[in-house]
């Protein structure tokens, strides 16, 4: 993201500004139901909410998106996968959490194959509660991470980097191995 | 004649729209009526004064999701003790309202929080998210300070 | 000729959900498959012991999202088994109504996500739009779109709200005059006519034997419908018939039975039927108590014993088998899912031979659910 | 035939349960293990042709695992459910998966679960748990609050040392 085509003309700061500014009206979708809450995106993705008219759309391939959606309970087996896909996924990358269950484990706090916090392994910037939350409350979430992302707030990407060391400690815990 | 098929679908352009153009329109249902309704299962509201802080709502909460906080000047006499609820447990499913004894605890159709900070899903319910028609909830109206706490003023009964 | 390993999910928008297949193909044609579920698994069978068995209504929907309804009414039956408990007649007619709700928006789901993979975009966007008035209708009955929470053993949660009936029997007209649509769209498309038939096929001989249960298992000819069978809600007093191969009714009867073309024909069908049923409920819904007084929730006991209690979901029997030592909560609950045959061992059995662009659509016609396989 | 004449001709004690909601009988019989198979293959050619569910209780008091074969009668419109008891020490049974072959993948998650091991099965192993570290989770002496605890809630918050961007 910080690749500056003409830095003579442009300083490098506003540059970014433009690139925020780009970047939050076309954020592609990954194709990735994690949990129950995956239940309100078809209505969502569909006509009768019709997220396209935010410039999000699914995309099947986790390179080519931008926004990561953790729609739910994340079971121990899934988190491996989401962390392989939040890895490939191309930056600048943002994380939605949907519902109570990323944020201290829902309904499921006693339940042995639940992880109960998403921001241990994944760094998430936007949380949405609800038990599932609407569809509403989903389409404000995609309003509002672009307002984050257009003023330099969504930089979930950065921590990640800069604190990957704690990331993957985290994430080896549970996972006993990580090739397979 | 299949060559004319695709040309039928033209019709379809002077059709009413299906979708909801959401921050602009409201949710509404077949009849036009304005949804959610008022069964609908929302965020708490707890009216502190007639809570008798009888913690029946976190025995029976299937989440897990109720603890207490005590209040020191809750202006009157007996329990102290009001519910906290995290929304990061809550499953809404509403039965710490139904066994609520002074049914001071109440669901409201207010359905919506979105933030980035995860040490905000978990605060004390208070009468004001009742009393509010917008849809979002704000950390300013459910923050709460037991030093500032002002009881509600009793409403004006009819003569 | 050499294998080649594929691997279709949990991030793949040709399956149902977050689950895998593990498939070896040699050229387009599949050699062996093997199902990978467990990216849902929640421990729900060892929560519920955890849970009193009020507190369980409000966890068992999440065992099979596209549906939740059928949960919470069988949890019901069982707990009523043990009881002794007869419920009165309007809780009875209104669960009906919720259940014959619930299998309308499911069949709109699986159509919508079945046409997808034949890759008919439309079908998808338009029935999802119209599941939503559904939705709504849910809302303003139980107070959330999706898990319901609503059927409580001893009858249901609350009674029908003001004008409910009415604006059901709208939505019924619209969902009525929407049909004709899909059937131009779907199933009377080209599309559908060439790649549904004679795909996906269970033997006609083995489909009992393998568990096959549902639309799917009617689609192989068989006129078993638990609805008829081990009739349970109001059922009994309401009138419906049971599609199935080869009555089809105005449809063509292409193929021979057992594939994906009669499975998604017989779904269509029963939205019709469920149309129908629904009708009659509005009709002959009766007045009275809509639940029984039911015991304080933090001393509820139940009796021991063994109990189990069927119902005919969207998907295939859905059964649960509630075991209680007679104290405040459940000793053991197994829950039989319909997928949990369809989507593994079918699955597994009748993908060698089929071609990699059909084994997509072939899950989406048996109607797999990823959660209530591995719960 | 009707399942009581075939309990009959087992030689098979049952009791009926009690019936809700749903309108059919259900009998329940408790089978010795070494008789199972054949009374699995009688009923089967009776009739009792939809093999249901293949459940495990855990009756931790007894120290036994109870394993419950439900079947059911399209014809006969009746359920039966066998139930044997097995030791809950190195709890051992064989497979009967060319009987109904959906019995592999219940026999799989048990083994999963519940820790029963079925000879002749060689699917066993890893199925919906991955990575797991302790005793088969659906037994009752498993603690689920305390796993949970251990594994996700003693995973330290990320340090980022007083500084955000």
């Amino acid at each position: 993201m910080n690749e500056n085509p003409l830095p003579s003309i442009i300083p490098d700061k506003e540059w970014k500004k433009i690139q925020r500014m780009l970047s939050k009206r076309s954020l592609w979708m990954i194709h990735f139901c994690t949990g129950c809450g995956a239940m309100e995106m078809p209505p969502v993705m569909t006509s009768r909410y019709d997220m396209e008219r935010f410039g999000i759309i699914p995309m099947a391939t986790p390179r080519q998106a931008d926004l990561l959606l953790v729609t739910g309970y994340v079971a121990t087996k899934t988190l491996k996968r989401i962390v392989r896909v939040y890895e490939q996924m191309q930056d600048p990358k943002y994380v939605i959490a949907f519902g109570s269950c990323p944020i201290n484990g829902g309904i499921y706090w006693d339940s042995y194959n639940i992880i109960k916090r998403l921001d241990k392994y994944i760094p998430v910037d936007m949380y949405i509660a609800g038990c599932m939350p609407r569809p509403e409350a989903i389409m404000d979430a995609f309003l509002k991470l672009m307002k984050d992302i257009d003023e330099g707030k969504a930089n979930g990407w950065m921590r990640y980097r800069k604190y990957y060391d704690q990331y993957r400690r985290n994430q080896m815990r549970i996972f006993k191995r990580w090739d397979e | 004649m299949g060559v004319m098929k695709p040309f039928k679908a033209l019709r379809h352009l002077t059709k009413h729209p299906h979708t909801i153009k959401y921050p602009y329109q409201k949710h509404t249902d077949i009849e036009g009526l304005e949804l959610p309704t008022e069964r609908y299962r929302g965020f708490h509201s707890n009216n502190l004064e007639t809570c008798i802080g009888c913690q029946m709502c976190s025995k029976v909460c299937p989440a897990n999701a109720i603890t207490y906080v005590k209040i020191e000047n809750s202006g009157k006499k007996g329990l102290k003790w009001r519910p906290v609820i995290d929304y990061g447990r809550c499953c809404y499913c509403g039965f710490c309202t139904d066994i609520c004894p002074t049914k001071s605890l109440i669901l409201t159709p207010r359905y919506e929080h979105i933030s980035e900070n995860i040490d905000e899903f978990k605060f004390i319910p208070t009468y004001q998210i009742r009393e509010k028609k917008d849809k979002a909830i704000h950390m300013d109206e459910v923050l709460f300070k037991p030093e500032d706490y002002v009881p509600p003023k009793p409403k004006e009964e009819k003569s | 000729m050499k294998e080649f390993e594929l691997f279709i999910g949990p991030q793949h928008p040709g399956i149902t959900g977050n689950f895998m297949y593990h498939l070896w193909v040699d050229g387009d044609t599949i050699v062996k498959a093997e199902a990978h579920p467990g990216y849902l698994h929640r421990g729900f069978e060892k929560l519920m012991e955890r849970r009193t068995w009020q507190m369980n209504v409000a966890l068992i929907p999440r065992i099979c999202v596209p549906e939740p309804d059928v949960n919470e009414a069988v949890y019901a039956m069982a707990v009523e088994s043990l009881m002794d408990w007869d419920i009165p007649e309007r809780a009875k007619y209104i669960r009906t109504m919720v259940l014959e709700m619930a299998r309308i928006s499911s069949h709109l789901l699986t159509m919508g996500g079945y046409a997808g993979s034949i890759g008919l975009y439309t079908v998808g966007q338009w029935a999802v739009g119209d599941r939503d008035y559904l939705l709504d209708l849910f809302e303003q009955l139980t107070g959330a779109r999706v898990y319901h929470i609503f059927i409580f053993p001893g009858g249901v949660r609350w009674d029908l709200p003001d004008g409910f009936l009415r604006k059901l029997e709208k939505v019924l007209n619209y969902l009525e005059s929407r049909l004709e649509f899909y059937d131009k769209l779907l199933f009377a498309n080209e599309v559908f006519f060439r790649r549904a038939p004679d795909v996906g096929v269970i033997p006609e001989d083995k489909a009992i034997e393998w568990g096959v249960t549902g639309p799917n298992l009617r689609a192989c000819g068989y006129n078993y419908d638990i609805r008829k069978l081990d009739p349970y809600a109001a059922y009994p007093d309401l009138d419906f018939e049971i599609p199935h191969y080869p009555k089809f009714g105005d449809f063509e009867v292409l193929g021979h039975g057992c594939d994906c073309y009669s499975r998604m024909l017989v779904r269509r069908l029963e939205i019709e039927q469920s149309i129908k049923i629904l009708r009659q409920v509005i009709k002959k819904m009766p007045e009275g108590p809509h639940t029984l007084k039911l015991p304080n929730p933090l001393a509820w006991k139940v009796p021991a014993g063994y109990a189990y209690a069927r119902v005919e979901s969207s998907k295939g029997e859905y059964g649960y088998f509630v075991i209680s030592d007679g104290g405040k909560m459940p000793y053991r609950v197994h829950v039989r899912g319909p997928s949990y045959t369809h989507g593994i061992n079918v699955t597994e059995t009748i993908a060698k031979g089929l071609n990699i662009a059909d084994f997509s659509q072939t899950i989406f016609s048996l109607d797999v659910c990823a959660p209530d396989i591995e719960r | 035939m009707k399942a009581e004449q075939i309990f009959k001709e087992l030689g098979l004690e049952f009791e009926k349960l009690k019936v809700k909601g749903n309108t059919l009988p259900r009998y329940k019989a408790e089978v010795k293990p070494e008789k199972l198979e054949e009374a699995i293959i009688k009923f089967k050619s009776n009739g009792f042709n939809h093999f249901v569910a293949l459940s495990c209780i855990d009756w931790i008091k007894d120290e036994k695992f109870e394993l419950v074969y439900h079947l059911f009668s399209y014809k006969e419109k009746e359920d039966v459910f066998l139930s044997i008891f097995l030791p809950r020490k190195e709890p051992k049974y064989k497979t009967l998966r060319h009987l109904f072959p959906q019995i592999e993948t219940y026999e799989r998650e048990i083994h999963e679960m519940f820790g029963v091991e079925f000879e002749g099965n060689d699917r066993l192993g890893e199925f919906i748990l991955e990575d797991w570290d302790d005793m088969p989770p659906m037994r009752k002496d498993f603690d689920t609050v305390a796993y949970a605890k251990k594994k996700y809630e003693s995973v330290p918050l990320i340090d980022e040392g007083g500084e955000k961007e």
